[in-house]
Formats: structure tokens, C-alpha cells, sequence
């Protein structure tokens, strides 16, 4: 399949760019400590796009955007899995799982 | 002639300060008092023995520098090279005498005074330390090593001013002199940068080398409308009028008369304040060639804080305090003399300047610790609380009197040679800074006498005790000084220290040193009829007044009209408005300061609110202001 | 991968062992885990002298892993600092409710180490992600390691949450960089790097996520939080170790990788400076918790430490470098001394430290001593370490930042006299009574002593630096 | 339209709308799913580039790993049918204006750059080209990430382990 001809690659970086940010807003306005998880994984995610992309479009002859999005993705799940015990931690600790309530330390 | 033995004026006194510092508290207090002492006495003789050999060897008429070490300290890059060494010329030498002598009788007079205080021990050490930083402030060969000092004198004062830790007066006075002269020496140490960034060196020797590149060949290069070079002596400039208390950075000097007397005579009299003197006269070449400019700015500055300090010398009420103001004064006079002088043949008011230090020292540090014996005995700060001590302190009487007509300017003591000579240089320089310097000579021996008269004439208040004169430790230093007061005007300083190192030709001008003269008796004649007595002139007034006309009467009137002018208009209209002014609006400003500071600490407290969203939108929004800002400035 | 590769791998390999080893020990439930300890900091210590052996200057795995003298120098410098907070963290672990806690302690801080190797050794944008990802994943759980303490898990969660926003944004802007110049290896973007405004924003995005880790202000907002709900190594793993990790590699970066487009970063760093010391200074003003205390000094440390970033030539790299060394020194003997006190009376406020002299005069000197050196009094080695960044940048003509700077050392010195001043001068009637330390504790605290007091004065390190940065 | 453009605007929409809804959805499960509908959209991008492996393992490991990972913490700490809370106004209007904000600064940025092609010819993605490199030392070589990330995974494992496990004693 060549996609080059088809589709330009301005509409995948723009993609990206708003899969990005839309993350990043899930990460500033829900106040479930899981959804802002969820946030999280759109921007990684958002930045594979853009790695992959590239890798196709411009940089065919190496393969380093291709592995940049593997490690990415690992990491993402390794990250995932310590939020998550963190999260479940926190749920111990203050029994919810509202960021709002998790401000004891401050000024 | 092999200097090589200075080094052990450096040495000794940090020994000393480690040895006390770390076997203090395992010995007995009155040990390491005695230990201190003789070691300094040591180092006493060192300086007077350096200053023998110095000054007895001359090439061609002349003293030359000599750097006795020059070690490689750190090779910053690689026309920026820092090293460490001592450094003598008839600066630093006479600054060697000065230092050890006071250092020597401050040494022997705690011996008495502190007797007994908790802490005995680490005060010595704290002094000792002091004395170090003191002597290797003025032995640096360059810059940097100066400003290392500096700063450790800064440090070291900050422990003695509060070392009545117990008082919590004593510890935001040691506090405000600590951080009102660091915000000074801010600046010094970015004059420093552009200086050394611009010359390429940080040694004084090739500073103020007059063929040397600094001087033949100054930058050219222009900041904000003033050329660069003066930017770096007017910030140097800063850092020396911080230490010396210069307007409007002086006050953290009268409080610091917190500390123990004879710490303030050592370090607010005779050693520490005069660094900025010293400074400038370390560049003065540079000052001198490069930048005449700022020399003109050091002389208003002088003159307008001798005056500002001795009009409000004039209503304190604690002695310390008067003695604080009556510093910044005298060093606003040496600061004057450098602001005028030339260079050369032209340097009278160097030497001038530097005299005054010399005599100033001595009859300095005697009030200070003349008035240290008074406390102690009294037990109190405040002239309310003393009077007809005459009869009971005999020495510390006679020695006070002696200063007193020292600082007042009285021939044939010290004081009055130096003075003259700093006035004769103002008025061949600008009159109007003469005449105001004139003019601080008459307030000068007003206060001075107003002091003296409150203390020890004047009406005897009840004493719970019996005061008695202070021990022999504590009068030997005041004899010792008032001999130096008395005779420290003789040394031929035109001959020794001098801005070149060529000997200086000076005159007597009597047309100056009459009306000096006079001056200062008119104000010791002022003070003698406000203060001798207990002032009963209102009620002799008011009997008179019944009785009949005679020639009394008018006599009495006319001191009555004196009276309203000197204690009505120029007190109430002159001198209470300036301290105020001092008081609210100068220090007012620099509490202002630090109340916008901690009202800015506390608007953006908000910031930190807890919540871990907002934390990530200012992560996230700072990202991207930033991205815009650094595009929009590309 | 043969013995030339291993013995220039050797930190990363032998930590690697050390890894398992603590697995392996955890793993085999023995009671007494003191010999764990002393096992762990006897090993470090070896693994420490190892680095200074000399070795060559060479890339491995396709110029993916660079060793060079340079780079051996930091991690020397972060192994020395690491080991003296192993030493400083005996006391924490002996006691018995962390008894348990010891393997895994161990093995997230080595974890992070070998992350932070493999960021300063980085030879392309992809190891320096993953060594900063295995240097901060681990270090969220070592947050929230007092496991029965709300805050700690408080500053775990927040910590990670803003992390993993913070090295998305620096993703966001390596992915950018990708499509600009192709590659990520470091030795061909030197080649390539421009200022078109794309390049420009993901330089700073990349900044952004080291300047997160570095605290810079505003990407700082965790540092307190964390620093103030952490146990008390992890706090000063935080401020020391992982921050200089952090400055090194974007040092590393910037000066090397970038170093043909100064004006980008220059720009950037003159604008994070003034912002991290103010924003820093003004926040200690206020703060009566040790460690929140600590937290903004260390913001503001920060700030004097992008003051040398303003200089792009070499001189500006050298003092960023001397100064962290001196930083790390500092803040380490105020930590240290601040863990004994907090691990046997449980005290972290200003206000438990009144008195505090005339029970531990010998504690209270050192930490004298750690507060001039970092309000920068001469002639404690802080001083060097200041007067070099002013030099640094006064030297390219920012004499209006160095005033700030240099006013911003002034506010500074105000706050630190606080602490003196409550140690030395306020009255207490209970005062902390006199603390028994440890002999690894002691050592500890004689290390940052030593370092304190001396390296101002030996310039031959100094000219090591320069030799090392070039 | 041509066939891979009709896919592609499908995906893509797929990926906006679902992605929206998933930060919007009031219901935490149903976002969850959302999340994963997106994440399967993308395995579909990766695909039409010709990455086949990595859309793979886009499906397995978000598809198969996190989102049921998510989806049990959720279980363990919510009931299912319980309607979240909607966002607080300032945190909308701030991260609405960032969000945008960021989108129009860096689409414009990134629009306005001409990228630069590589002019060398392109490499294989089939299997035995990412095996090789995965495993090679040498230049082009990945096995150095791939050695590091097993040491990130057991800290992550073992830190996970310490936390979530229950107090001992």
C-alpha cells in the first residue's frame, strides 16, 4: 500500500497533535485518578503516531522510529502498572480515588 | 630584605582561633583569654617589626610593592588566573600596625571587661578569627583573595555582633549587618567580574599599574549611558560603602552596637568599617585615572553622610550610639579626602585620608572602650543614667577628655593634623564640600562634648552601687591609647604613606586650621553651657525675672536666645527630622523591601496549591509560553 | 559483547548484579537484614573505587553508548553521592518497621542508578528516554515508600502522574525532532542541528521534561510536595543524585548536541533561571518544614545552575559542573544530618531545631557549615561554586541576570540564617536531646565535611574539570 | 476517494471522536472502552503504514494488557454503574485553553516546516528485519534498549509488587 500518494503527512501530525492535547486535557480535567491515567496513555500514544509516521513517510531507510514506538509502548505498560499499584495504594490510604482529595501536602 | 616571616601574621591568628575553637570549652575560660592575648602580642610585634624594615628601606625615595608570596591558587581560564599571597606597601603595612595595636588592646581589655561572661572562650576564638580575616583582608595581592576576606570578615563580625545571643536585639542587629553589607557586596563582586572580565587580571599590582594595561588602555565599552569602567569602580565602590557604612547604607552600624563594647571598638571603630577606605585607596589609581567620576560621586557621598550622621549624633542618647554616628561621620571625612584627591604629586587628600584612619583608629577605639568602662561600671547605655563621674573613674576621665579633644580637632593632638589636612585638600578641591566639612568639624565637638559633659559632669543620679574605676586590664589599653591619640599626630605620614610612594610635599595653612580651630571651640564652648551643669538656666531665668536688671540678666538672656536656637530650632528643626528621617524612611525603605518580598511570598502561595492538576497545568502551560516566548525572541 | 565491553560497562554491569543480588537476598526472607546492609555498602563502595579506574574513550553498541572521561566523571560524582546516602540510609533501615522494606529499597535505588548511567552515557535520544524512564519510574514507588504514611503515598501518586505528563511532553518533542533531522543519534543531530521554529519548539519540549526532573520553575511544582511526603533518603536521593543526573545529561546535550545553536537554549535558560530563583526564594521564605524548606532551595540551586547555561562555551559547562559537585556536598551534609535528627525524634520543623546547639554542637556545625556553603559564603566551597556561575555569565555580557543572581544570593542568605539562627541562638526548653549517629552515619557526614571544607581550596580539581569538559 | 483514504478518515475519526469521548464520558467503564476503540484504531494506523509487528503488538499489549488492567482497578476502586463527577469549570477552561492553545501552536509550527526526506532507499518491515535489529549490537542494532528495558520491567514489577502487596506484619 503506498500512502504517500494517498494521504499526505501533514493529516497524520495533525492527528497526533490533537490526539495529543485532547490527552493531556483528559489529564487536567477529570478528577478520577484512573482517567488521568487514561489521558496519559492517549499522549504516549499520540507521540507513537507521530514516531511511526515519520519513520514511513520520511525516514523509510531506518527503522529508529519504528523502535522508538516499541520501547514507548513498554514503557507505557510498565508505567501503567506502577500507577496503577500506586493508585490502588492511594485508595488504601484516603479511600477514594478523587485527586481532589489527594492535596494534604501543599503551600 | 626577606619579608618571608609575614606569613606568620596570617598563621598565627587562625591557630589560635582553632586551638581556642576546639579546646575551648576544656580549658579554663581565663586561659584561652591569656592565650589569645599573648598570641596576638606576638603578632603585634611581627607587624611593628615589618613595619620597621618597610619603611627603613627605600629605593630611589621611594616604596615599592613587594609581593612577599604569590602561590597559584586556581587557573580560572587561561588569562584568569587567581592567586593567593601577602602583599606590602606602605598600605598594607600601616593597616598592619592599626589593626594588631587596637586588636592587641581590645585582646587585653576583654581580659577585664568580659570577666565572667558565658562564652569566654569562643569569644576569643570569634576575635581571633576576626583579627585573621582582618589581616588577610589587607595583605590580599589581589582582588578575589581580598573578597574571600571580606566576606569572612563579614562572617566573623556577624558571630561577634551577636554574641549576647541570649538578646534578641543583639541577634537581628547581627543579622541586619550581615545581610545589609552582603547586599552591598553584590555589588562589589559584580564590579569585580566586569573588572577582571575587562582587564583580565584580579591583581592589584597590575591594576594599578600606571603603565599597566588596565590603566593605559580602559574599555571603551558603554552600558546604559556611563562607560563600563565606571560601572565597575561605582559597584566596587558599593561593596566598600556597604562595610563602611556609607548612606544610605549605614544602617546596620548603629544597631550593631548590640555586640560587646570592645568588639564594637575593634570592629565599628578602628578595623572592619575602614575596609571601604581601604578599598578605595587599594584602586586608587585606577579611581584616579580611569574613572574620575566615581571619585567625585565618593566625595558627595562622604561629605552628605559626615553631616547626615553628625546631625543625628547629635540626639542620641545612648553613648554607643553616638559613637556609632560619630564613625560613620569621621569615616565620611576619609572618604571625602579620597574623593578629592589627586594622584601623585596632587595626593594630599590620600594621605590625608589615610592619616585620618591612622589617628582615627586610636582615638576611636579609646571612646569606644573609655565608654565600655563607663557602662561597666554604670551598668547602662544611656546618658540619663550617668553624670559627675569625674571624681569616681579618674583614667577613664582623663583618656575620655583626651579623645574627646582629639576627635574635636584640638592642636596639638592627633585628631587636628589629620583633619587639617583633610580640609586643606577639600578646600583646594571644591569649597562647598570644605565648607560643610568645616562646618561637621564645629557639630562634631559639640556632640563629642555634649557626650563627655553628660558623662561625666553634669548632676550625679543615684548609683545603686558606687561606680569605681575599672580594672588595670581595662585602663592599661586606654592609657596605651591616649598616648597614641596623643602623639599618633607626629608620625611624618606625608613621608611614609602616599598615594605613589613618593614622598609628599605638604604646608601648614594657617588660614585653615584658625577658623578649625575656632569652630571647634565655639561647639565645645555650646555643649559646656548646655550640658557642664545641670541645666537650671529656664529657673534662674524665671527668678531673675523678679528681681532686678542688672547685667546677669542680659547674659542670661543671651544664652536664653542661644538655648532657643540650639535646642529649639536646630533640634526640633534639623536634627530630630533627620533621625527621623533615618530612622522611618531609610531604614523604612529597606524593611519595605523585605515586607514586599514576604507579601510576594505569600500572594503566589496559591501555586502550590496541592492539587496535582494544577501543578500539571502550570507544567504544561509553562511548556508552551516558553516555546512562544523563545520563538518570538529568536 | 566481549571483556573490553563489560569493563567499560562495568558501573552499569556491576549494578546490574547488584540488582539481582538484592533480588535474590529479598527473595530468601532472612530475618537479620543488617548483613544485607552492610554486604550492599561494602559492595558500593567497591563498585565506587572502580570507577575511577581509568578506562577508554570508546562508542559501544553502534554509538548508542558513549564512554568517555567526561562522562565516567559524573557518574563518579553520583556514585560518591549515592554512597553517602546509602550510609546516611542505615539509620532509616535499621529501624524496625522498615526492616522488611530493605531489598526493595536497594533495588529501586540501584535501578534508578543504572537508569541514570545509561541517561548520561546516552549516544541517542532513545537510551537517554529509557535511562530517564528507569530512573524515574522507580523512584514514584521510592516516594511512596512509607507504605502506612498518607503523604508518602500523596507524593507517590503525584510524582507519577506529573512525570509521566512531563516525559510525554519531552516524547512529544523527541518524536518532532525525529521528523526534523531524521535521526536521534547524537553524533549525526550535531551535525544537522538548525533554529527553524520547529526544531526550536522541540528542543524546548525536551528541556521542559529534563527541567522537570531538574525542578526548574514553573515544570517544579512536584518538588516540594514529594520532597516533604518522601522518606527521608529518598528526599535527598531526589535532590542530590537525581537532579544531578538530570543536569548532566541536559549539559550533555545542549552543550554537546546542540552547541552549534546556542541562541535556542541560551534564551531558554536566561528565562528559567530568573523565574527558578525568584519563584524558588520566595516560596522558602515561608516554609517551616525542613524538608519543604530544602525543596525550594534546592528549586533555587537550580536556578543558579541554569545561570551557566547562559554561557555556551566551555566555561559555562565547567561551572555547571563544579557547582553541582559542590551542591551535591552541601545538600547532602544538611541531609544527612537532618535524617538522624528525623529518625530518632521523628522532628522536621524549623522550629524542633531551636536549641538545637547547645545538645549537638558538633551536628549543628556541620549543618553551619552545609548553609554557608550553600547561601555561598566564602570561604566554604559553595562560595567557588557561585562566584564561578556569576563569572560564567558575566562573561558573555548578562550582567543584568548576574544582578539578579547575585541579589537573589542575598534573599537566600536571609532564609538559611533562619535555620542558623534557630539553631544557634533561639532558646528551647526541650531541646532535641544529644542524637547517638551511627558509625556509617558519621562517616557520611565526615565525607560532605571534608568536601565542604576543601575543594574550594584544591584547585587541581578544578583544573580536572576543565581538562574533563574540554 | 480511494480505498486507503476512506480507511484512513474512518480511523482517524474513530481515533478523534472516541478519544473525546473518553475524556468526556461521565460513566468510567464505558470510557475505558472508548480508550480501547482508539487504541485498536491506531493498531489499524500502524497497519496501513506497514507496520504490521507493531500494530500487533499495539493490540496485545494495550488492547490485551492495559485497558483490562484499568479496567480492574476500576472494579477495585468504583462501583461500575456510578456516574463520575463532571469537571470542575476552572479546571475546563483551563485545560480547554491549554489544549487549544498547544494544538494551534504546534500544528502551526509544525505545518508551516518543509521536512526533509531521506533520499536512501527503504528498509523491510517484516519480521526478520525487526528480529535482526532487535538482537544486533552493532550499528542499527537494538539490543542494548531492549536488555535495559527487562531491568526498567523487573523494577517496575518488584516496586508494583511492594506497593500493592498488603502490610506484613
Amino acid at each position: 500500500m503506498n500512502l504517500q500518494a494517498e494521504i499526505p503527512l501533514d493529516y497524520m501530525i495533525v492527528l497526533s497533535t490533537i490526539v495529543f492535547f485532547v490527552g493531556l486535557m483528559g489529564v487536567l480535567i477529570r478528577r478520577n485518578l484512573i482517567t488521568m491515567l487514561m489521558g496519559i496513555e492517549l499522549m504516549l500514544n499520540a507521540v507513537n503516531i507521530n514516531f511511526v509516521a515519520f519513520n514511513h513517510y520520511l525516514f523509510p531507510n531506518r527503522l529508529e522510529g519504528h523502535f522508538f514506538a516499541l520501547i514507548v509502548m513498554a514503557i507505557a505498560a510498565a508505567e501503567a502498572a506502577i500507577a496503577i499499584a500506586l493508585i490502588i495504594n492511594i485508595y488504601r490510604q484516603f479511600n477514594t480515588v478523587s485527586v481532589d482529595d489527594v492535596d494534604e501536602l501543599k503551600y | 630584605m626577606n619579608y618571608s616571616y609575614t606569613i606568620l601574621i596570617l598563621l598565627l591568628p587562625v591557630l589560635i582561633f582553632l586551638f581556642i575553637g576546639l579546646m575551648g570549652d576544656k580549658m579554663k575560660p581565663q586561659l584561652s583569654g591569656l592565650l589569645g592575648t599573648s598570641g596576638l602580642f606576638v603578632i603585634t610585634l611581627l607587624s611593628y617589626f615589618t613595619a620597621f624594615n618597610f619603611f627603613d628601606h627605600r629605593v630611589d625615595e621611594s616604596f615599592q610593592a613587594i609581593e612577599v608570596f604569590q602561590l597559584l591558587w586556581l587557573r580560572f581560564t587561561d588569562s584568569l588566573i587567581i592567586h593567593i599571597g601577602i602583599l606590602l606597601d606602605p598600605l598594607s603595612v600601616m593597616m598592619l600596625v592599626v589593626i594588631t595595636t587596637v586588636s592587641l588592646m581590645v585582646h587585653i581589655y576583654s581580659l577585664g571587661y568580659m570577666k565572667g561572661e558565658k562564652g569566654f572562650a569562643r569569644y576569643y576564638a570569634f576575635l581571633s578569627l576576626f583579627t585573621f580575616s582582618m589581616l588577610g583582608l589587607v595583605l590580599a595581592t589581589n582582588i578575589f583573595q581580598m573578597y574571600i576576606f571580606w566576606e569572612l570578615v563579614g562572617v566573623s563580625s556577624y558571630l561577634l555582633i551577636g554574641f549576647y545571643y541570649e538578646r534578641p536585639s543583639a541577634v537581628a542587629a547581627a543579622k541586619k549587618a550581615f545581610i545589609v553589607t552582603r547586599f552591598a557586596d553584590l555589588g562589589f563582586l559584580i564590579g569585580i567580574l566586569i573588572l577582571s572580565f575587562y582587564t583580565n587580571t584580579f591583581d592589584f599590582i597590575a591594576l594599578t599599574d600606571l603603565n599597566g594595561l588596565a590603566i593605559t588602555q580602559p574599555t571603551t565599552a558603554v552600558f546604559m549611558g556611563l562607560s563600563v569602567t565606571t560601572w565597575a569602580m561605582l559597584l566596587i565602590f558599593m561593596g566598600g560603602a556597604g562595610k563602611s557604612a556609607m548612606f544610605p547604607l549605614h544602617i546596620w552600624l548603629p544597631d550593631a552596637m548590640e555586640g560587646p563594647t570592645p568588639v564594637s571598638a575593634l570592629i565599628h571603630a578602628a578595623t572592619m568599617v575602614v575596609a571601604g577606605v581601604y578599598l578605595v585607596a587599594r584602586l586608587f589609581p585606577l579611581y584616579s585615572y580611569t574613572s574620575p567620576d566615581s571619585l567625585e560621586v565618593i566625595a558627595y557621598i562622604g561629605s552628605f553622610t559626615s553631616l547626615f550622621a553628625a546631625i543625628i549624633a547629635c540626639t542620641q542618647l545612648d553613648i554607643k550610639r553616638v559613637l556609632a554616628f560619630s564613625t560613620l561621620s569621621q569615616i565620611g571625612y576619609m572618604m571625602v579626602a579620597l574623593g578629592v584627591s589627586g594622584y601623585g604629586a596632587e595626593g594630599l587628600g590620600y594621605m590625608a585620608s589615610l592619616f585620618h584612619l591612622f589617628t582615627h583608629a586610636f582615638f576611636k577605639a579609646l571612646l569606644f572602650l573609655g565608654a565600655g568602662s563607663v557602662i561597666h561600671a554604670v551598668h547602662s547605655n544611656l546618658m540619663t543614667d550617668m553624670g559627675g563621674l569625674k571624681k569616681y573613674m579618674p583614667i577613664t576621665h582623663i583618656t575620655f577628655l583626651i579623645a574627646c579633644l582629639t576627635i574635636a580637632g584640638i592642636p596639638p593632638l592627633s585628631g587636628f593634623f589629620s583633619k587639617d589636612e583633610i580640609l586643606v585638600a577639600a578646600f583646594e578641591h571644591n569649597k562647598i564640600i570644605f565648607a560643610v566639612q568645616w562646618l561637621v568639624a564645629g557639630i562634631t565637638a559639640f556632640y563629642m562634648f555634649r557626650l563627655y559633659f553628660n558623662i561625666f559632669w553634669n548632676h550625679t543620679p543615684e548609683y545603686h552601687h558606687t561606680p569605681h574605676e575599672s580594672p588595670a586590664t581595662m585602663t592599661i589599653p586606654l592609657i596605651f591609647l591616649a598616648l597614641a591619640s596623643v602623639f599618633s599626630g607626629f608620625v611624618p605620614f606625608h613621608d611614609l604613606v602616599t598615594s605613589d610612594g613618593n614622598p609628599l610635599h605638604t604646608e601648614f595653612h594657617w588660614m585653615i586650621a584658625g577658623p578649625s580651630i575656632l569652630i571647634a571651640v565655639i561647639g565645645i564652648s555650646v555643649a559646656y553651657m548646655l550640658y557642664a551643669k545641670k541645666n537650671s538656666k529656664p529657673e534662674s531665668i524665671a527668678t531673675s525675672l523678679k528681681g532686678f536688671y542688672n547685667m546677669a540678666y542680659h547674659k542670661f538672656y543671651i544664652d536664653e536666645v542661644y538655648l532657643f536656637i540650639t535646642h529649639k530650632v536646630i533640634f526640633y528643626f534639623i536634627s530630630r527630622p533627620v533621625a527621623w528621617f533615618d530612622r522611618h524612611i531609610v531604614d523604612g525603605t529597606m524593611n519595605l523591601i523585605g515586607n514586599t518580598t514576604v507579601y510576594f511570598s505569600g500572594a503566589i502561595k496559591k501555586m502550590q496549591s496541592g492539587q496535582m492538576q494544577w501543578y500539571i497545568w502550570y507544567f504544561t502551560s509553562g511548556v508552551l509560553l516558553l516555546v512562544f516566548l523563545v520563538m518570538y525572541l529568536n | 559483547m566481549n571483556w573490553s565491553t563489560l569493563s567499560i560497562m562495568r558501573l552499569e554491569v556491576l549494578l546490574t548484579f547488584m540488582v539481582l543480588y538484592q533480588l535474590i537476598a529479598d527473595l530468601s526472607e532472612k530475618e537479620n537484614k543488617r548483613s544485607v546492609i552492610d554486604f550492599t555498602i561494602i559492595f558500593f563502595t567497591i563498585i565506587t573505587f572502580i570507577g575511577f579506574l581509568p578506562s577508554e574513550n570508546t562508542t559501544l553498541f553502534g554509538s548508542m553508548y558513549i564512554n568517555d572521561e567526561l562522562r565516567v566523571f559524573f557518574k563518579n560524582i553520583l556514585n560518591v553521592s549515592t554512597l553517602i546516602i546509602l550510609l546516611q540510609s542505615t539509620g532509616w533501615l535499621n529501624k524496625p518497621e522498615n526492616q522488611s522494606k530493605t531489598g526493595a529499597f536497594y533495588l529501586l535505588i540501584f535501578s534508578t542508578l543504572i537508569g541514570m548511567y545509561f541517561m548520561i552515557s546516552a549516544g541517542d535520544f532513545l537510551m537517554l528516554y529509557l535511562g530517564l524512564e528507569l530512573a524515574t519510574l522507580p523512584l514514584t514507588i521510592l516516594a511512596a515508600f512509607d507504605k502506612n504514611l498518607r503523604r508518602s503515598a500523596e507524593a507517590g501518586i503525584k510524582l507519577l502522574m506529573s512525570s509521566a505528563v512531563s516525559s510525554a511532553v519531552l516524547l512529544f518533542g523527541l518524536s518532532l525532532m525525529y521528523g526534523v533531522y531524521g535521526t536521534l543519534h547524537f553524533s549525526e543531530m550535531a551535525l544537522l542541528t538548525d533554529a527553524s521554529t520547529l526544531s526550536i519548539m522541540a528542543l524546548i519540549f525536551f528541556m521542559a521534561g529534563l527541567g522537570f526532573k531538574l525542578s526548574l520553575v514553573p515544570f517544579h511544582l512536584w518538588t516540594a510536595d514529594v520532597y516533604e511526603g518522601s522518606p527521608m533518603p529518598v528526599t535527598s536521593y531526589f535532590s542530590v543524585v537525581s537532579k544531578g543526573a538530570a543536569l548532566f545529561t541536559l549539559a550533555l546535550v545542549l552543550y554537546r548536541v546542540f552547541g552549534s545553536q546556542p541562541n535556542v537554549w541560551t534564551m531558554a535558560a536566561y528565562i528559567l533561571s530568573i523565574t527558578t530563583m525568584v519563584v524558588g526564594n520566595l516560596f522558602a521564605l515561608r516554609q517551616k518544614n525542613l524538608k519543604r524548606f530544602l525543596a525550594f532551595s534546592s528549586i533555587t540551586q537550580a536556578g543558579f545552575m541554569m545561570l551557566g547555561f547562559v554561557n555556551s562555551d566551555a566555561l559555562g559547562m565547567n561551572t555547571i559542573v563544579y557547582f553541582m559537585l559542590i551542591y551535591s556536598l552541601s545538600n547532602l551534609a544538611v541531609f544527612g544530618v537532618l535524617s538522624i535528627v528525623t529518625n530518632n525524634t521523628g522532628k522536621e520543623n524549623m522550629d524542633d531545631f531551636n536549641g538545637f546547639y547547645s545538645t549537638n554542637p558538633r551536628l549543628s556545625l556541620i549543618m553551619l557549615l552545609a548553609l554557608f556553603s550553600l547561601a555561598g559564603i566564602p570561604p566554604v566551597a559553595g562560595f567557588f561554586g557561585k562566584f564561578f556561575l556569576f563569572t560564567a555569565a558575566a562573561s558573555k555580557g548578562f550582567y543584568i541576570l548576574v544582578f539578579i543572581a547575585v541579589l537573589n544570593a542575598t534573599v537566600s542568605l536571609y532564609y538559611y540564617l533562619l535555620v542558623i539562627k534557630a539553631m544557634f541562638i533561639n532558646k528551647n526548653e526541650t531541646p532535641i536531646p544529644n542524637l547517638p549517629s551511627t558509625g556509617y552515619e558519621k562517616l557520611a557526614l565526615s565525607m560532605c565535611f571534608v568536601g565542604i571544607v576543601v575543594i574550594g581550596f584544591v584547585s587541581a580539581l578544578y583544573d580536572y574539570v576543565m581538562l574533563v569538559v574540554g | 476517494m480511494t480505498g486507503p483514504k476512506i480507511i484512513f478518515f474512518i480511523l482517524a475519526a474513530a481515533i478523534v471522536v472516541f478519544s473525546i469521548l473518553s475524556i468526556f464520558s461521565r460513566r468510567i467503564l464505558r470510557a475505558a472502552i472508548y480508550l480501547l476503540f482508539v487504541l485498536v484504531a491506531m493498531a489499524g494506523l500502524y497497519y496501513m503504514m506497514n507496520f504490521q509487528f507493531l500494530a500487533a503488538v499495539q493490540l496485545m499489549l494495550y488492547a490485551g494488557g492495559i485497558v483490562v488492567l484499568i479496567i480492574f482497578s476500576i472494579l477495585l476502586t468504583s462501583q461500575i454503574d456510578s456516574k463520575l463527577q463532571a469537571p470542575k469549570g476552572s479546571h475546563l477552561l483551563a485545560g480547554g485553553i491549554t489544549a487549544i492553545a498547544g494544538i494551534a501552536l504546534s500544528a502551526i509550527t509544525i505545518l508551516q516546516f518543509t521536512f526533509k526526506p531521506s533520499q536512501e532507499n527503504a528498509v523491510g518491515t517484516d519480521m526478520r528485519t525487526i528480529g535482526l535489529q532487535l538482537m544486533n549490537t552493532d550499528v542499527q542494532g537494538y539490543a542494548l534498549p531492549f536488555e535495559v528495558i527487562s531491568v526498567l520491567l523487573l523494577a517496575a514489577l518488584v516496586g508494583s509488587i511492594f506497593i500493592a502487596q498488603k502490610k506484613k506484619v
